[in-house]
């Protein structure tokens, strides 16, 4: 069958790559931006629009090449077309997706780089450099990122070895999480580290948009207006749907009262525990999953954190390491062919061995995030310095930093 | 002249506004403050843990006025502002010197 | 000819689900966040979060089943797929839009049922207990919505009716106007009823996004990517502007001032108004319409709630329930087959019966919906009670049912 | 070959459409309403979504056929089918775009009217008249942007001639921007004419949405689901991002920190003028191009606006205007067949009258549009009055003109 | 010492403030308030009602300065405070104890 | 009685509610002010261009107490509210006549 381009599919890609950077920008800036003092609110956004700023264009300039190019001993992808040159004038479609056009096969998967390198932020707000940041961006992107979506998605070594992760259990959000957790054990903790939200409007929009934009992260991940797309569609929201419920729950069961913050934390729980497995699973085990992705989630936010006492300001580690984890192992455990043809299923229809290939990819993808990151952040703060003057925290990073502030309401 | 400085629980602003209203007391300012007292804090609870903030909303009334009048302004404030409860406030009174209206530039009781 | 997934229509349809869900959260939410007191406005906005997170499960587990399943004697629908087992394993198309997946279908479907519950919130905010709430979503989604949804687009006895109700003029908009009608007759009066908003901005933001997702409930409806869905849009576009400039003319005439609240509030209603009508009516119609829905909206928002002192908070009842009505009615008079070559068209185009069909569908459902919510909320009330403490509704709601606050801006 | 309606361009133009309007409601307005004083808030809101409203009425009863309809010596479209009347009835296909139906194409242009007279309200905020402006609208639309669109893109003699305008370099961006400079010169300067934001955060979620939206307007402008729509999208994206950079590398060096009102701001630069080379150029010329608009319009603002004297409010001249023609340039030069194998390449290509044809567009539609509106400025200067008293200005817009207020937060 | 109390009306506070600058007087501590006198309240209306609000916003300008100060403060507050319309608003002025400068612990005339 | 009025950086709050907790001192009323005096303001920058702010954010604490009990306050918030730069505030003191506690109509000193 000669391969041509499937309209619908492009569409369907078209609109999920927008939704995808519309995760980033503004949602996940809002939603890191309502939980901090309203002294770094500015800050906390910059954050998240500048790493998408420089993602956006090293992506094109090497970052897809070396993440998608032609694998080279599974480690790493060949740079052929550096500055995308010719690609989208050759009109060729993607390997990856052979009825809709490289160029969107590159743009989708560059959107997953930034909002991954943006996720990070939550971890280091309110007293990290902003010139740190600045060079953290494209040598993260660049030692970590790339190397592991390649050895998943690529090509590289965990796809030739049969490791699900639909759309970013591992590579997105466990990745983040270990780096999270690397930078904040290099930059200790701020002076003050109560959670008490500034402006919860914000995070609940920036809820609302992350949710609407999972749909293009997830039903994306199908890469094409399909039946597979539809599922991923279902299951994600009921994971969100239960994750929220869930967390709901055990703040009822732990400090009496339902929040609202909770609820919005559970559902982003439920996505990202469920983005791994979203194409392998049914409605029931997208309950299950998401269910114990909140669930793990908010020990490790309410417990682990306070007894391990790192400073993960907005729990980056606590929801998306941890749900990463919880939802790759789910694909191992609940991944049936009856809803993805394509693959061999997991424990419950008769392949453990799936069960340990994800585990494996777990450990090699967070111990290699973990290593690397603890290596770049050491560097930058033996040579820019990762954290901002004493007097910087206290009088706020916005005013200090940048000369605004974020509101002048009186 | 005095200064009446009214510290009251903010629902109970438009009770006490129109009390004053009626006994003639027209010009007021109000503030919005945050107090401590005897009245135990609040707590929120954000992600799993618990805090207090001992800082709870209020509202300040100032009041400029005639000696003669403070009494009927203080009882007033008094009766639509008692809850019974713990929290609902203090009333400050002392004195003032001069008093002018920045409108006409007049002084004294008559700038009231 | 062989039925075959249509990947335009599916791309359509993904997007159109999506655009939905944001209409539910964060738009409505926002919207209604933004016009109580600041003291609510968390838990404002949690009861649309928490009902899109309970519909969004059990949906799947029994409601798209009884609401589109086998119909049996035209009320309500056989449960063949429990926890929506084995649908999407099936590859089906759906039987209702034979180019896209029955999945697809399903969580499409299942987006009116979650916003017709938010909305009814709107009308008991600022003093509805939390668990109230939780108890009303599952009972009147299962006792109300399912049935009510089958009768007009399951098959059932209204369908059979030839009665037309293109987007939900008589499923959502009547069916939650009665519905939050019912409450707030049994739940009394708040005691501080003044409308003045405390965040415009929000409910800004939450117009903006309803108009926004309003192509993907209206537009969306015509279920394919068609010259159908293309028409459901300019007239959905069209009618929501004729309704802002209605109300602010009404607004000139009554209060001397254009409001931006007015100009918002008149966009909804055009947008209820058209929502029934918008696959069968030209543009011309649209604007007619579009007029009525904002000019009944206004006398029932600012001269009938007060005369008849009833406490609909957020005029759920005065903007949905009239323009569901009003606009229903409206397809009756202007559907046309130079539109929709479907149906038999409406009183101006030769077919008066229809408009007693339409009539029919209003009262049975409005009836409908009306008995039974106040049955609902009797046995709530009884149970765990509808009402808050009085001490709960004046120091607010955040932080008494759920100890946490809007704002820190100081 | 048959033409027919493809579903996934139509899919794709359907939400392309959509995006664009998301852009105005509530994207600009919420962009343009954190940037100015707080008591402006809603009037600065107003404006956008009143003129949205307005246009997408007009538009339909006459403005479509007047910019698109058959061509009269060049200058305007006929009026042939007054109030829409049967051209969706009819299930035509749209002339421009032969795979989607015609009503799709004439709503999507619309969405381009609506937001082009939208931007020209950021000039002249904090002291225009309500009623003033709502006689601009129709009028400025009718006598200004719907000749200019019919020269450019309705086969006028723009379009005859040849000249490159992708997404609205001078339709759009140059348009508005002249027309904005021509009412503030008419309208005189502010009491107070300090840009200081009352509330970034609404900003940013403006900026976040035009973003989003703009992938509507550029790759929807390849009016289908095309490898032309995913080159504009990548450029459009790296444009912006590009755009965003170099405003922070401007204010690093001229004020001493990078900005985060400067990044947005360099990223709305960036959009702005890769609009009209969007389906012409390669992903380095859109680093170039980017690099290009935000340097520019970072001079336009922050120094030839001083030194002119001029009120542009919100830049929309130092903005919109100056990266319309930087981009409009940029086409003439970097245009390449390689991405478009409609037209004939720009400079570079060996084609160097193409920059000539651009200078005459940018010269005769800057000219147009700055005299024309001139002249409406002044005729409703004389009539109703272009601005408001100085009272009103001093206390506030919301409350003088509109009896809202935009908080109340305590 | 003295303090005074200065309300004046929000748009005029970048004046006094200048005004203040001018004669040397810059230590000042401004809050934002509402406040109600003779002036009318303002009319805010939502979904075709009319609610009045008579709590208008006023800036509330606090100076400590020497007894020989206030004269000349007064009147500069008064001259550029005034637009001759009802709601300028009022200074009230009372005596001060004492002063301490946080800083340096110093007390006194020489603490403002 | 007494009433103590504090202009603090808003950063040195928490400290200085503490340390006044730990001396006995509970009932206070907090605000958020500006304040200028010797310190230099800040600068903003929006689009390429410097605005000076020179109303910089201060939190003013109001205590009213008993005249035996003012030095020690006065000490406390010193010593806490100490930075040693310009800008750390001023206290003022001044006398009050009556107190009133609301919520039981007590007045003079054990209404405090
Ligand atoms: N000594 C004081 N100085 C200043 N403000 C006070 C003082 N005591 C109480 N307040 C104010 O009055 C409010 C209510 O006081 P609280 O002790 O809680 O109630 P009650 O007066 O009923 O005992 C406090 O929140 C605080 O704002
Ligand atoms: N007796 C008073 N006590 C406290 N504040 C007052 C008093 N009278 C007026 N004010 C304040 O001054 C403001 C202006 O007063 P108003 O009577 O409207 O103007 P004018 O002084 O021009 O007659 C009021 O809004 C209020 O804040
Ligand atoms: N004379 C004064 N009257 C009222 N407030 C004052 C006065 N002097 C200073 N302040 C307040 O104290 C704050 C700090 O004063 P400043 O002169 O900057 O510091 P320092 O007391 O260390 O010299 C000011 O921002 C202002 O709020």
């Amino acid at each position: 069958m000669d391969l041509v381009l499937n309209s619908g599919d492009t569409a369907w890609m078209l609109i999920s790559t927008a939704l995808v950077i519309l995760m980033t920008i503004p949602g996940l800036a809002l939603f890191y931006g309502g939980l901090i003092r309203r002294e770094n609110v500015l800050n906390t956004i910059f954050l998240s629009f500048v790493a998408f700023a420089i993602v956006s264009i090293l992506w094109f300039i090497y970052g897809y090449d070396l993440a998608f190019g032609h694998n080279i001993y599974g480690f790493i992808g060949t740079l052929s077309n550096p500055f995308f040159n010719n690609v989208v004038e050759s009109n060729a479609l993607s390997t990856y997706a052979p009825t809709i056009p490289e160029g969107l096969y590159a743009v989708f998967e560059m959107t997953f780089a930034a909002i991954t390198v943006a996720l990070i932020s939550g971890a280091v707000v309110e007293r990290m450099k902003f010139t740190a940041w600045l060079a953290f961006i494209p040598v993260w992107l660049t030692l970590v990122y790339i190397p592991v979506a390649h050895w998943m998605w690529g090509g590289g070594w965990l796809a030739q070895m049969g490791a699900l992760d639909f759309a970013g259990g591992t590579v997105v959000h466990l990745n983040c999480g270990m780096a999270a957790l690397a930078l904040v054990l290099l930059m200790g903790v701020r002076k003050n580290t109560k959670l008490l939200p500034h402006h919860l409007g914000y995070s609940i929009l920036g809820t609302g948009l992350l949710w609407f934009g999972w749909f293009g992260f997830n039903a994306g991940s199908a890469l094409g207006a399909t039946n597979l797309a539809v599922s991923a569609m279902i299951v994600t929201n009921s994971a969100a749907a239960m994750g929220m419920l869930t967390w709901m729950l055990m703040d009822k069961l732990k400090t009496g009262k339902p929040t609202l913050l909770g609820a919005l934390s559970g559902a982003i729980a439920g996505l990202a525990c469920i983005t791994p497995a979203a194409g392998y699973v049914n409605f029931t085990a997208s309950l299950i999953i998401g269910f114990a992705g909140s669930f793990f989630a908010y020990y490790a936010v309410s417990s682990l954190k306070s007894r391990l006492g790192y400073d993960d300001a907005l729990d980056v580690f606590g929801i998306h390491g941890v749900c990463g984890i919880v939802g790759t192992i789910g694909a191992g455990i609940f991944a049936t062919t009856a809803i993805n043809s394509a693959i061999k299923g997991g424990l419950l229809y008769g392949n453990p061995a799936q069960l340990g290939i994800q585990l494996l990819a777990i450990l090699s993808i967070g111990a290699y995030s973990l290593i690397m990151t603890l290596i770049i952040g050491k560097v930058i703060d033996k040579t820019i310095g990762l954290r901002v003057e004493e007097e910087q925290e206290i009088s706020g990073l916005d005013i200090t930093l940048h000369e605004e502030s974020g509101y002048r309401l009186s | 002249m005095k200064k009446i400085i009214a510290i009251i629980r903010p629902n109970k602003l438009e009770d006490v506004k129109q009390a004053l209203e009626e006994i003639g007391c027209n010009g007021i300012t109000v503030k919005d403050v945050k107090g401590r007292g005897r009245q135990l804090g609040i707590t929120e609870s954000y992600r799993g843990r618990d805090y207090k903030v001992d800082l709870l909303p209020k509202t300040e009334i100032e009041i400029v006025t005639k000696d003669e009048e403070v009494e009927d302004i203080v009882k007033s404030i008094v009766k639509t502002g008692q809850t019974g409860n713990i929290g609902d406030g203090k009333i400050f009174i002392s004195t003032v010197e001069e008093v002018v209206r920045i409108r006409t530039g007049e002084r004294g009781d008559k700038a009231i």
